[in-house]
C-alpha cells in the first residue's frame, strides 16, 4: 500500500506530518476558542438579562 | 460667535454616556458643567473640542473658535515658561504673551524651566495658554485642580475679563468660581443603556 | 436582498452556522481525497523524485497565504468605508489562518529545499517574500491583541493592513531585485519550475488533478475557518459590549 | 509650523532630549560588528555597506518611541490637535524634526564609521548618498508606526515589530545602492527605487499617520 518514496521518504513524510499537524492545530485552537467564547457569551447574556 | 449644541449624543468606549444634550453658549456667557465623576463631562468637552466625533446631534459655531484645555497642560519641562507660552502663541498666530504672563502672575517665573515649577504654577502656566490662543470659546476641563485660593481667584478674573471682551467659556468644575453664570447639570442627560436584544451593529 | 444584510452580526452567525457543517465536510473530503490520491496514486517526477508529492500541500498553502492578506485588505477597506463591524472582525479572524498557511508554505518549502538545493534555507526571492509576509501577519495580529478598545483596534489594524499591503508589495519587488544581484540564474530548481504561475505548463496532468482537488479543499477549509472564527470574534465582541454596558449602567 | 519644528529641535537638544543617543548607538553597533564577526579586512569590507545601513536603521527605530509618545503623555498632542495646525502638518514636522536630529547625524557619521569597517574607497560616496535618500523615508515610516502605537502603554517593542517590515523595501534598496556602489557596480536602478520610495512615503504617509493619530486621540 505504502508507495515507494525512495531516498526522499523522510522529506516527504516530514512535510506531510508538519503541514497536517499545523492545520489540525489551527482547527483545534479555533474550535476550542469558539466553544469557550460561546459559553462565556451565554453566561454573560444570562447575567445581564437577569439584571434587566 | 455663539456655540449651539443640539440634541447631542456622545459615547465613551462605544457606549453612549450622555444623550439629548442641547444648550447655547452666547458671547459673554459662561456655562459651568456639573456632574458626578464618570458622568461624561470630559467626553463631552473633548467632543465639543473636536477630538472625538459625536454619535448624533449637531454642534455649530465650534469650528476654529475653541481653545481647549484638558487634564494635562502640554507643558514641556525642559523649556522655560516663556518658551512654552511663545510656542503656543505662534501656533495660534498671536503675538504677545505678556498679557498672559501678567494675568496668571507668571512674570517672575518666566525664565524658569517649566519642570521646576510647582504643580499649581504649572497649572497656571497651562491656563495662561488660553489667553495666547486668541480664540473666543474656552473649553476647560477641571481647570482649578491643584490651584490655591488666590490662583483660583486669578483664574476667575481671567475668565471674567475674557467674557467681558465678548468671549465665552464652558467649564467643567466642582468648585464655585464666583462667576455670574449658568450651571448645567449633566446628570439628567445620562444616556439610557442601549437595550439588549438580538445583536445588531453595536453588538447589544 | 443585498450582501450587506450579512453585516448584521446576528444574521451573519445564524446564516453561516447553517452552511458551516457542509463546508467542513466538503473541505475535509476534498483535502482527504486530494492528498490520498496525490500521495498514493501518483508516480514520481523525473527530476525531483518523490519530493514532488509535497506540492499538494505547498502550493495550496502558498496561494492561501497571499490571498488571505488580500482578503484582509478588502475587508479592512470595507470596514473603513462602510463601518460594518463584521468586516473588521473577519479580517481579524482571517489573520491567524493566513499566518499558519504562510508557515506551512515556509516549512514545506524548507523541507523540500533540503534535498533539492542541498540546504534547508536559501534566500530565494519567493521564500524570502513569504518570510516577509509572515512578519507582516505577525505585526498585524500583535496590533489587534495590543489594543483594548475594539473599534480603535479595528481602525488601526485596517490602516496597518492598508499601508502594509503597499509595503509588502514593494518588498516583493525589492526582494526579486535584491537576489538577482546575488546569484544570477543559479536557481535551476527555482520554485517557479514546479509551482506557482506556470503550474499548468510544468506539472503534467497526473499531478494536476489531485493538486486542483487539494487547492479547492484548502480554499473550502479557509472559508470554513474564517466564517467560524468570525463568529467567534463576533461573540467575543458582544461579550465586550455587554460588559461595557454593564459598567456604564452600574 | 516653524514654531513646532523649532520647539521639537530645541527639546531634542536640551538635557534629556535624547539627541546623540541614536548616534552613540550607531557607533557602538559598528564597533561590535568586527568584534563579533572577526577582524578580517576583506570580510569587513564586503559587509560594511550593509552593516552601516542596518545600524542607521536600528538607530532610527530606537529613537521613534519618543517621537509622539512624549507629546501624548503630557497632553500636547490633544492641544495640537485642537490648534489651527492640521494634524498632517504636525506629523510631517515631527518626522522632519526626527530626521534632523537622528537621520542627518547618522548620514554624516556613516563615512567615519565606514573607515572602521574598512569600507572600500568608492563606497563612501554611495553610502552617504543612499543614506541621505533613505533616512527621510525611515523617519516618515517610523512616524506612522509611532502614531499607530502611541496610545499603548508598552508600545515600544510592538512598534518595532510593526515598523521593521515596513522598513524592508527601503533597507533592501538602500543597502543595495551602498553595496553596489562599494564594489563599483552600476547603481541607477536601486537608487531610483530608493528615491521613489522616499518621495512617495514623504508625500503620502503623513495622511495615514494623521488619520491614525486622530483615531488614537478620540
Amino acid at each position: 500500500m505504502m508507495p515507494d518514496l525512495g531516498k526522499y521518504a523522510d522529506t516527504v513524510l516530514s512535510a506531510y506530518v508538519a503541514s497536517i499537524a499545523l492545520l489540525a492545530l489551527l482547527v483545534l485552537v479555533s474550535v476550542m476558542r469558539g466553544r469557550r467564547v460561546r459559553d462565556e457569551m451565554k453566561k454573560i447574556e444570562k447575567r445581564v438579562m437577569g439584571n434587566g | 460667535m455663539s456655540l449651539v449644541i443640539t440634541d447631542l449624543c456622545i459615547a465613551r468606549g462605544g457606549i453612549p454616556v450622555l444623550d439629548g444634550l442641547s444648550f447655547t453658549l452666547e458671547p459673554g456667557q459662561a456655562l459651568i458643567l456639573r456632574g458626578p465623576n464618570g458622568s461624561g463631562k470630559t467626553t463631552l468637552l473633548r467632543t465639543i473640542a473636536g477630538l472625538q466625533p459625536p454619535i448624533s446631534g449637531q454642534m455649530e459655531g465650534g469650528e476654529d473658535t475653541i481653545a481647549y484645555a484638558g487634564h494635562s497642560d502640554g507643558i514641556k519641562p525642559t523649556l522655560t515658561v516663556t518658551e512654552n507660552l511663545t510656542f503656543w502663541a505662534s501656533v495660534f498666530g498671536t503675538k504677545s504673551i505678556s498679557n498672559a504672563l501678567k494675568a496668571f502672575d507668571l512674570e517672575l517665573l518666566c525664565d524658569r524651566p517649566a519642570g521646576e515649577l510647582s504643580a499649581g504654577q504649572k497649572r497656571r502656566l497651562g491656563l495662561s495658554r488660553m489667553l495666547v490662543t486668541g480664540r473666543p470659546i474656552w473649553v476647560l476641563d477641571e481647570p482649578t485642580v491643584s490651584l490655591d485660593v488666590k490662583s483660583v481667584a486669578m483664574f476667575a478674573t481671567a475668565v471674567r475679563a475674557h467674557l467681558g471682551q465678548g468671549g465665552s467659556a464652558l467649564i467643567a468644575t466642582h468648585i464655585d468660581l464666583g462667576l455670574d453664570c449658568e450651571v448645567l447639570e449633566v446628570g439628567p442627560f445620562k444616556a439610557k443603556p442601549p437595550a439588549i436584544e438580538d445583536f445588531d451593529g453595536g453588538f447589544l | 436582498m443585498s450582501i450587506w444584510e450579512y453585516a448584521n452580526p446576528k444574521k451573519f452567525i445564524t446564516s453561516t452556522e447553517r452552511v458551516l457543517p457542509a463546508l467542513w465536510a466538503a473541505s475535509a473530503l476534498c483535502i482527504g481525497v486530494g492528498l490520498i490520491w496525490g500521495f498514493f496514486f501518483t508516480g514520481d517526477e523525473a527530476r525531483q523524485g518523490a519530493t514532488v508529492k509535497i506540492i499538494y500541500l505547498h502550493v495550496p498553502a502558498a496561494m492561501l497565504a497571499i490571498n488571505t492578506w488580500v482578503m484582509m485588505l478588502v475587508t479592512s477597506l470595507v470596514w473603513l468605508v462602510r463601518r460594518h463591524h463584521v468586516s473588521a472582525l473577519a479580517a481579524r479572524a482571517a489573520a491567524p489562518v493566513g499566518m499558519v498557511m504562510t508557515l506551512i508554505a515556509l516549512a514545506t518549502g524548507a523541507i523540500w529545499g533540503q534535498p533539492m538545493w542541498g540546504t534547508w534555507w536559501a534566500w530565494d526571492p519567493r521564500l524570502t517574500s513569504f518570510l516577509i509576509l509572515f512578519l507582516f501577519y505577525l505585526g498585524y495580529i500583535a496590533l489587534w491583541e495590543a489594543i483594548e478598545d475594539p473599534d480603535t483596534a479595528a481602525d488601526l489594524t485596517s490602516f496597518l493592513c492598508l499601508v502594509g499591503s503597499v509595503f509588502a508589495l514593494l518588498s516583493r519587488y525589492a526582494v526579486n531585485f535584491w537576489n538577482q544581484g546575488l546569484h544570477q540564474g543559479a536557481s535551476i530548481f527555482r520554485a517557479e519550475a514546479v509551482i506557482g504561475t506556470d503550474t499548468e505548463e510544468k506539472v503534467s496532468n497526473i499531478f494536476f488533478y489531485p493538486l486542483m482537488l487539494c487547492i479547492v479543499g484548502f480554499v473550502l477549509l479557509f472559508v470554513a475557518l474564517v466564517l467560524y472564527r468570525t463568529g467567534t470574534e463576533i461573540r467575543a465582541r458582544r461579550i465586550k459590549a455587554l460588559m461595557a454596558r454593564e459598567r456604564v449602567a452600574a | 509650523m516653524n514654531a513646532l519644528l523649532l520647539r521639537d529641535l530645541r527639546l531634542a537638544l536640551r538635557a534629556g532630549g535624547g539627541f546623540g543617543l541614536g548616534l552613540a548607538f550607531f557607533l557602538i553597533l559598528t564597533v561590535m560588528v568586527p568584534l563579533s564577526v572577526g577582524p578580517q579586512p576583506a570580510l569587513l569590507a564586503s559587509i560594511a555597506p550593509g552593516v552601516l545601513w542596518l545600524g542607521a536603521l536600528l538607530a532610527c527605530l530606537l529613537s521613534l518611541d519618543r517621537l509622539l509618545a512624549l507629546d501624548w503623555e503630557d497632553g500636547s498632542l490633544d492641544l495640537l490637535a485642537t490648534a489651527p495646525l492640521p494634524l498632517e502638518s504636525v506629523v510631517s514636522i515631527k518626522a522632519l524634526a526626527h530626521w534632523i536630529t537622528t537621520g542627518l547625524p547618522l548620514v554624516l557619521a556613516a563615512p567615519v564609521l565606514g573607515v572602521l569597517l574598512n569600507l572600500p574607497v568608492g563606497g563612501f560616496k554611495w553610502v552617504v548618498i543612499s543614506l541621505l535618500l533613505g533616512t527621510p523615508a525611515l523617519s516618515v515610516i517610523g512616524t506612522f508606526g509611532a502614531a499607530l502605537t502611541v496610545g499603548l502603554k508598552r508600545g515600544g517593542l510592538l512598534m518595532s515589530l510593526l515598523v521593521m517590515p515596513l522598513y524592508l523595501p527601503t533597507l533592501i534598496f538602500g543597502a543595495e545602492v551602498a553595496r553596489r556602489g562599494a564594489i563599483g557596480m552600476e547603481v541607477q536602478t536601486p537608487l531610483l527605487m530608493l528615491a521613489g520610495i522616499s518621495a512617495a512615503s514623504i508625500a503620502l504617509l503623513p495622511f495615514a499617520s494623521a488619520a491614525v493619530l486622530r483615531i488614537n486621540l478620540r
